[in-house]
């Protein structure tokens, strides 16, 4: 054993032994986060934020998480704020569970905008953030450690999905002019950006329309009329739910028809959609699946039967809560976070880094495979491209239908368009 | 008759409101220690033509000279420095400051040269005991004399008074009068616009008597109620 | 007389200043007692142009967004240092308030609801994408090479300083009383030697410059923001109902305002925002109803003199 | 693409001017501007949804409901707050923040019991797919909208023009005063305006969700701003006036986001403050309103 290693034994030891005396374990784990419950965020947040709620539920059930550090279960106690969508408050609200509260674990709430606010907070009191679903690119910097996104890959990788989708298998079913309509905000801005920049990089289909709206747009259809001009085959809409809800719905009064149509949230959160926009809307339409809507093995948490009927009995249909990939997200981050504080080597939140660090790459949740690139961003859980179908006149039902490997059907496209 | 030349002069003065012509042409002078009534009937031109000289409104037609110099559409604030002022048919102090208050900020804004004493100022116009009370607690003949020690305040040459006795008691009526006359003995050019005929003939050297926006009659009053044609507009016009 | 009020409207704003400066050392969410300053500073602000003259800007908070892309913009292209940038948010709503200065010929309700299109305006061209390259557009700009917050807390608490001084010397100057004379009677005012439009476009001025340097203190000690927090009209919102529960004209009025109503909605409002926007909601209607004046104006209305 | 837009707009002024035309009656009558008025507007839309999921009542009749019954809550209100309000000395001020502060309390009742959710209609209710009007392809429901719009407009014409109400009502939109001096009910003629007020605003919140969208709590703040922009544009004070402002704000709005659509929000605050600046009698109308 050289020095170093002496040393670095007896610090261990020593911090092991001092630090159990001087902090015995705690009553409880806070665990912080925000919730928006009115304003555009609303929509991701408020379900995240009962994923959350029902994975502290079912911890306490159990007894509380294990904490490595302590050797026994500690019960969490949730604290979580409303910054109704609003970054100022979401602001004050971060600096409240951190000065204040002083919470063991900070969860952000959902999206980027709300996440914004809380990186350069986080960072100046040297907590970690468990970002729910910010992923937006300039969150994560070589000089801050004090960030890990855990669910949703990083929005400069995500679309990637879908631009391979469209070079290859739309390629061929003759897909070449492409319209993208999105909602300015950091999440699907960066999203129609750096997928018109993969769309372009392959050089195969052109961008004939690219038109960025105001996020609480509701009123689409004179921009479908504009679209419709440009004559695309592929119109993809980028926005959240409400958009994609005003969207689809403005689609189908106009009449005009495309052969390929996307939306994000008409799988992400499909029953809020369905709700909104109504089955015949979405029919057809092409969208990102989340795990947890095809079969997807697991080597942690739920399955997708166990975690549906879970949601079920704590939000039972008809509660006004709708079960999606947020909801899921949430949940799973909570699980993930277990997961670390089981093998965290101490209490400090750099220790928590490394424990969600070593986690990269061995978990494959309902949410996709848990992977972190070196600064923090969220690089696994990609998301395979879906169809809607029909389920009975009243509902949809997604088939995966690539890439390849994941595929459960064959991808429809509409007729060409004067044939 | 004054000896003086005149201050103010105002010719051929129109003012159009819409198609309506408010003032139609109205010719009159004042010199300095005179007092002019400014006569009849409602709607006859007599308040908007205080207004115009008083530069609340620009003239649409006709010339104000005062000193020498067109006047007209010069703003009210610089008149007010220069020499012009005013009071109000309906007394429009401000309600929430206090009657010093009232006259001092006319005293600092209004006042080229050096401001009056406001005590005696005050005490002049028997305000003085009310110095400190909001303007709001005043009673209406009250507001009238304020406005009058407004005006005062800002050292005024020429002075145009619109329906200050209305509402007075006799013997306020009496003391409004002497007021008055006392301003013109110390060189001061008063308008006076009044509906009470009493104190016109108290207060004024000579009257012009208008009818729809344009003079038509010059003189003294008592020159005035003997010429028919101004018999005929008082007995005929909405006044009666 | 007046002269006797000046010592208390100089003591209750020394007192004010003294305790937020000495709060960030007791208190350790800095960014909760910032928000106190901001809106102590705002409401004081808006003081200036509604107590004095009468005009309420809905769309206040538009001097506060523009002085926040002021300060933004300084950082971004020219790299200034962060109080040249301040300076630069100032004078941004300084450009602004000249560019409304018409607005001021409207009367009060249409003055209101025009101020309030205007903020919303100057907000759509801030976070119109077509600007991307200019102001970020609604993806929102971040500042974290120039992130201090204990130095722009006490910058942010000079700039209450100075509101509260221009407070005071409107309070006990000639000048403030010609204003307040053309709240009371501009006709009247422009008779007595006031000049109506040079007495308002001062207020307006001054108080853009307010809410303007307020904002780039704002974008300096947040250092991340997007344009609908910078123009929220929720800031709006909150500094008029805090000038109107306390009471326009005074120093106390919109103190009270924020320290009791901005102190209820941090201790209660953010856990059930809906049942305080409610109780918000209700108050207004009460003190239109009942108590125009405000709070201070219980005593007041008794004749006594409050700073 | 330009036939389309002005059609288009003009559909879409049509329920502008519905979305309007109470908040001009108020004004014209009482002289007061409800900032509330576009939460009214919300509360119909979600009254239609309400009646819709629970009843399953088709939104026709729903708005025919949500007319009477608004109506009737209007009387009561008016009572409450507006004889009041007129007492003071700054009416016009007071009221514009007396109804900003009802505004926020109906925002938040709202929301305490539906939810943010973004709520919505199915469109096919009012029909499926495009209609063509001159060549224009035009959402069915829009079409439908504007048309119960124009029966409004037309209903409030023949009350004004055509009863012995709507007379004296005209009569207290001249003046007030005078009104008051040759005896005529003031309050009894205002209460009803207002009751019609919120009347139509509620029919305008029952076709929201068509026009719209879809409908959350807190559109009414944005609405107000429209609907001022539209009396405003039109003539404040003369409800029929209205019918300019909506189809100028439509077209323009239609055309903004045919050809510069990112610009497209900023057009009703610039039209506010052009015609306020400009013209402040309105584009059809002549009253002076400065200080």
């Amino acid at each position: 054993m050289n020095i170093r290693g002496a040393l670095a034994g007896l610090v261990l030891a020593a911090s092991t032994v001092f630090g159990a005396r001087a902090a015995p374990a705690p009553a409880e784990i806070k665990v912080g986060t925000l919730y928006a419950s009115t304003g555009p965020f609303a929509a991701i947040s408020m379900p995240a934020y009962d994923g959350i709620k029902l994975w502290v539920k079912q911890a306490n059930a159990a007894g509380g998480v294990y904490v490595k550090p302590y050797h026994k279960k500690i019960p969490l106690k949730l604290i979580a704020y409303d910054d109704q969508s609003n970054t100022a408050t979401a602001a004050t609200l971060y600096n409240q569970l951190i000065t204040q509260d002083h919470v063991e674990i900070l969860i952000s709430d959902s999206g980027s905008v709300l996440t914004s606010v809380a990186v350069p907070i986080a960072r100046e009191h040297k907590q970690l953030l468990f970002d729910l679903s910010g992923t937006g690119a300039p969150f994560f910097s070589k000089d801050n450690p004090y960030i890990v996104l855990m669910s949703l890959p990083i929005s400069t990788l995500w679309p990637k999905a879908q631009a391979d989708f469209l070079n290859d298998v739309g390629w061929r079913a003759g897909v070449r002019k492409v319209a993208i309509l999105y909602a300015t905000n950091d999440f699907t801005g960066t999203h129609a950006k750096s997928l018109a920049g993969y769309l372009r990089k392959a050089g195969k289909e052109t961008i004939v329309y690219d038109q960025g709206v105001p996020t609480n747009t509701t009123n689409y259809s004179v921009l479908i009329n504009n679209i419709a001009a440009a004559k695309p085959d592929a119109v993809i809409e980028l926005g959240y739910p409400g958009n994609d809800i005003a969207f689809l719905r403005a689609l189908q009064d106009s009449g005009e028809k495309f052969r390929y149509v996307f939306t994000l949230f008409g799988g992400f959160e499909m029953h809020a959609v369905l709700g909104g926009a109504g089955a015949s809307a979405m029919v057809g339409t092409f969208t990102y699946i989340p795990a947890a809507l095809y079969p997807y093995k697991v080597n942690y948490g739920p399955t997708v039967e166990q975690f549906h009927a879970a949601w079920d009995k704590a939000y039972p249909p008809g509660s006004g809560v709708a079960w999606g990939a947020d909801g899921l997200m949430g949940y799973m981050s909570g699980l993930v976070i277990e997961r670390a504080l089981a093998t965290t080597p101490g209490m400090s939140q750099l220790d928590l880094r490394r424990a969600v660090f070593a986690l990269s790459g061995k978990l494959d949740t309902l949410a996709g495979a848990f992977r972190l690139n070196p600064v923090g961003a969220q690089i696994g859980e990609m998301t395979p491209m879906g169809q809607l179908r029909a389920d009975g006149p009243h509902a949809v039902r997604p088939v995966a239908v690539y890439p390849p490997a994941l595929a459960m059907g064959k991808p429809e496209f509409g007729p060409r368009s004067g044939q | 008759m004054s000896p003086e030349p005149p201050l103010l002069v105002v010719e051929d003065l129109v003012k159009r409101f819409g198609g309506f012509r408010a003032l139609d042409g109205v010719s009159f002078h004042l010199a300095p220690g005179e007092v002019l009534g400014l006569v009849g009937p409602n709607g006859s031109g007599k308040t908007t033509c205080i207004n115009v000289i008083s530069g609340l409104y620009p003239p649409d037609g006709g010339r104000v000279s005062y000193l020498g110099h067109s006047i007209g559409g010069v703003a009210s604030h610089v008149l007010a420095r220069r020499g012009i002022n005013r009071t109000f048919q309906s007394p429009k102090p401000f309600l929430s400051l206090t009657v010093r208050e009232n006259v001092l900020v006319a005293a600092t804004y209004g006042n080229a040269g050096v401001a009056p004493d406001l005590d005696a100022l005050l005490a002049s116009v028997e305000l003085d005991t009310l110095a400190d009370r909001p303007a709001g607690e005043l009673n209406s003949a009250q507001q009238k004399t304020l406005d009058l020690a407004r005006a005062l305040a800002t050292s005024p040459r020429v002075l145009l008074v619109d329906e200050l006795a209305a509402g007075l008691n006799p013997a306020e009526l009496g003391r409004m009068a002497d007021r008055l006359r006392a301003l013109a003995a110390g060189g001061m050019a008063l308008l006076v616009v009044e509906h009470l005929m009493g104190f016109i003939d108290r207060v004024t050297d000579r009257v012009v008597v208008m009818n729809a926006g344009h003079e038509f009659f010059e003189g003294t009053l008592a020159a005035a109620i003997k010429d028919p044609e101004v018999i005929r507009v008082f007995l005929g016009g909405a006044h009666g | 007389m007046r002269k006797r009020g000046l010592l208390p409207d100089l003591l209750l704003p020394a007192l004010v200043l003294v305790a937020f400066g000495a709060a960030p050392f007791l208190y350790s969410n800095e960014l909760m007692l910032f928000n106190f300053v901001t809106f102590l500073a705002l409401a004081q602000g808006l003081n200036i142009v509604y107590g004095f003259t009468g005009y309420l800007p809905f769309g206040y908070v538009g001097f506060y967004g523009a002085g926040a892309y002021g300060f933004a913009l300084a950082v971004m292209h020219l790299h200034a240092p962060p109080l040249a940038a301040m300076a630069a948010g100032g004078a941004a709503a300084l450009v602004l308030a000249v560019v409304l200065l018409p607005l001021l010929r409207l009367s009060g309700a249409y003055f209101a609801i025009a101020s309030l299109a205007a903020a919303q305006a100057v907000y759509e061209v801030v976070s119109n994408p077509a600007l991307e390259n200019v102001t970020k557009g609604p993806y929102g700009v971040s500042l974290s090479g120039v992130f201090a917050p204990r130095f722009s807390y006490f910058v942010a608490l000079a700039i209450l300083g100075g509101a509260f001084a221009l407070v005071v010397w409107l309070r006990n100057s000639r000048f403030g009383l010609a204003l307040q004379a053309i709240r009371e009677d501009p006709v009247s005012a422009a008779s007595a030697g006031v000049s109506v439009v040079r007495g308002r476009t001062i207020a307006w001025l001054l108080s853009a410059l307010v809410a303007g340097l307020v904002g780039a203190a704002f974008a300096w000690h947040i250092s991340v923001f997007y344009p609908d927090t910078a123009f929220d009209l929720g800031v709006s919102i909150f500094a008029t109902v805090f000038v109107l529960f306390g009471g326009a004209t005074t120093l106390t009025g919109p103190l009270l305002g924020v320290l009791i109503l901005y102190g209820v909605y941090n201790w209660i409002g953010i856990t059930v925002p809906q049942y305080f926007q409610f109780i918000y909601g209700a108050l207004i209607v009460g003190l239109v109803l009942f108590l125009p004046n405000g709070l201070v104006s219980l005593l007041t209305a008794r004749g006594i003199r409050v700073p | 693409m330009l036939i389309g837009a002005i059609v288009a707009g003009v559909v879409f002024g049509l329920y502008f001017t519905l979305v309007g035309l109470g908040l001009n009656l108020v004004f014209g009558v009482m002289r007061i501007v409800n900032l509330a008025h576009g939460d009214f507007l919300m509360l119909g839309g979600y009254a239609a949804w309400w009646l819709l999921s629970a009843f399953g009542i088709h939104p026709l009749p729903a708005a025919a409901i949500v007319l009477v019954v608004f109506m009737l809550a209007g009387l009561p209100l008016y009572y409450l707050v507006v004889p009041r309000l007129q007492r003071a000395r700054d009416s016009e001020m007071l009221s514009l923040i007396l109804f900003f502060g009802l505004s926020q309390m109906i925002e938040a009742v709202t929301t305490i019991v539906v939810g943010t959710t973004e709520r919505s209609l199915p469109g096919r209710l009012l029909g499926i797919g495009p209609m063509i009007v001159l060549g224009a392809r035009l959402p069915k429901p829009w079409v439908f909208s504007a048309a119960v719009s124009a029966v409004a407009v037309l209903g409030v014409y023949l009350y004004l023009y055509r009863t012995r109400l709507g007379t004296l009502t005209r009569a207290v939109m001249v003046s007030r005063d005078e009104a008051l001096a040759t005896g005529i009910d003031i309050h009894r003629v205002s209460a009803i305006a207002f009751g019609i007020s919120l009347g139509l605003a509620g029919i305008a919140g029952v076709f929201a969700p068509f026009m719209l969208g879809s409908i959350t709590p807190n559109i009414g703040v944005g609405l107000n701003i429209t609907a001022f922009a539209v009396i405003v544009v039109g003539t404040l004070g003369n409800p029929l006036g209205t019918v300019v402002g909506g189809i100028v704000y439509g077209v323009s709005l239609m055309l903004m986001q045919t050809y510069f659509s990112s610009w497209a929000n900023l057009l009703p605050n610039l039209l506010l403050i052009a015609v306020l600046l400009a013209r402040p009698q309105g584009l059809y109308g002549r009253r002076v309103r400065l200080a």
